[in-house]
């Protein structure tokens, strides 16, 4: 399965890239996220985070399908 | 007529306005937030706001639609900006008219409120030291808590 | 620079935001009163405000000092217009800048709330039947109770 | 004693004169404006009013010296 990821803030800090295109297998946004992560070393913890998937949010074991654009949101700090 | 944009050049706030013609509403309530020169005890330089475009185009639609329908106003309009500040620039701006001005204030700051807690934007602070960092809804830096 | 004062020209928001200028300011909330095509159920064509100028002015001035002092923000300033207004004009204008939104939310309410209740202000609203009358503080009409 | 009176609103209506000036004996703004309501048919009893002398507000019994500016307050509807 293919998975185009954006990354915004603290986590596009730790990944060293805004964007890419992962190749793995991962039923859910959790899982892929614990995948990422490792990889990545990302400075939080899933429970601090928000996952969105094709422009919409959806819960951490929403079904993932191939060519989906995932975006793993840190807490916002708008205004 | 009420929407929510992000912006990537400057807002220019008698401009948005016209989106809150009413000749029913009697009252007009802004919000602007300024950069500040200063956040946590640090001096501030600039301040960059990165944005999950899509989303936030989404979710400060709902936010609109959200308080045109919990406070009966007549018209509601925001706009947030995204890109380089610097200190006094206008980082977001939220419009509201309404019949009376108790409801034009209370929508302004559920709007204010509503959009710093939900809309996907990420303020990066640079300070005159020379460093920076993300910060957490309440400005607080995220990098503190890895240490 | 905080102050208060009576317009008997047009109000331009814009220049008037300049008084609110800060650059500990984080956060601007700004009242604007536009008349309204209608009040109680009658359809409105223009209002005329009468004031006692003198007496208003030391009100207004007052207000603004007690709101800097009860509310701790940075700039506050207001602007109230006298003479003939029609549909759409702006007829009060008051602005506060703050280093957090709560205090400027706060501030700007409690600033028309005072501005309505004790500056000697009168509003005469003409209808488009071609009656007029002058309005107590709740926009009721005077001469009701005369009846 | 001379009286200087500016009249606003329903009273400036009652009266059919933005201002005046009076001459009669009246120690205090209550007796003033006694004399002034009988003579002009104001239709607002003083409870309603607030009074202003020389442009500051002032009790109604306060003490009314020969030239003072007087002005009678109807409740305010700016905004």
């Amino acid at each position: 399965m293919s998975y185009r990821l954006l990354y915004f803030a603290s986590l596009a800090d730790a990944a060293g890239v805004a964007s890419e295109t992962v190749d793995l297998v991962a039923a859910d946004p959790a899982t892929l996220y614990a995948h990422l992560s490792e990889r990545h070393r990302f400075p939080m913890s899933r429970e601090r985070l928000r996952v969105a998937v094709n422009g919409a949010l959806v819960g951490w074991d929403h079904a993932l399908a191939d060519g989906d654009e995932i975006v793993f949101l840190p807490p916002v700090s708008g205004g | 007529m009420s929407s929510f944009r992000l912006a990537s050049g400057a807002i220019d706030p008698r401009a948005e306005m016209h989106a809150l013609d009413d000749a029913g509403a009697g009252a007009c309530v802004t919000f602007e937030g300024w950069v500040r020169n200063h956040n946590e005890g640090r001096a501030v330089t600039r301040l960059d706001y990165q944005a999950y475009a899509a989303l936030a185009d989404n979710e400060g639609t709902v936010i609109i639609a959200e308080a045109l329908e919990r406070f009966g106003v007549k018209q509601v309009h925001a706009v947030h900006r995204v890109g380089t500040l610097v200190i006094g620039d206008l980082a977001v701006w939220v419009g509201v008219s309404a019949a009376h001005r108790g409801a034009a204030f209370d929508a302004c700051r559920w709007i204010i409120d509503e959009i710093k807690l939900r809309v996907p934007i990420w303020k990066n602070e640079h300070y005159t030291d020379g460093a920076s960092g993300w910060l957490h809804p309440d400005n607080t830096p995220v990098a503190a808590e890895q240490a």
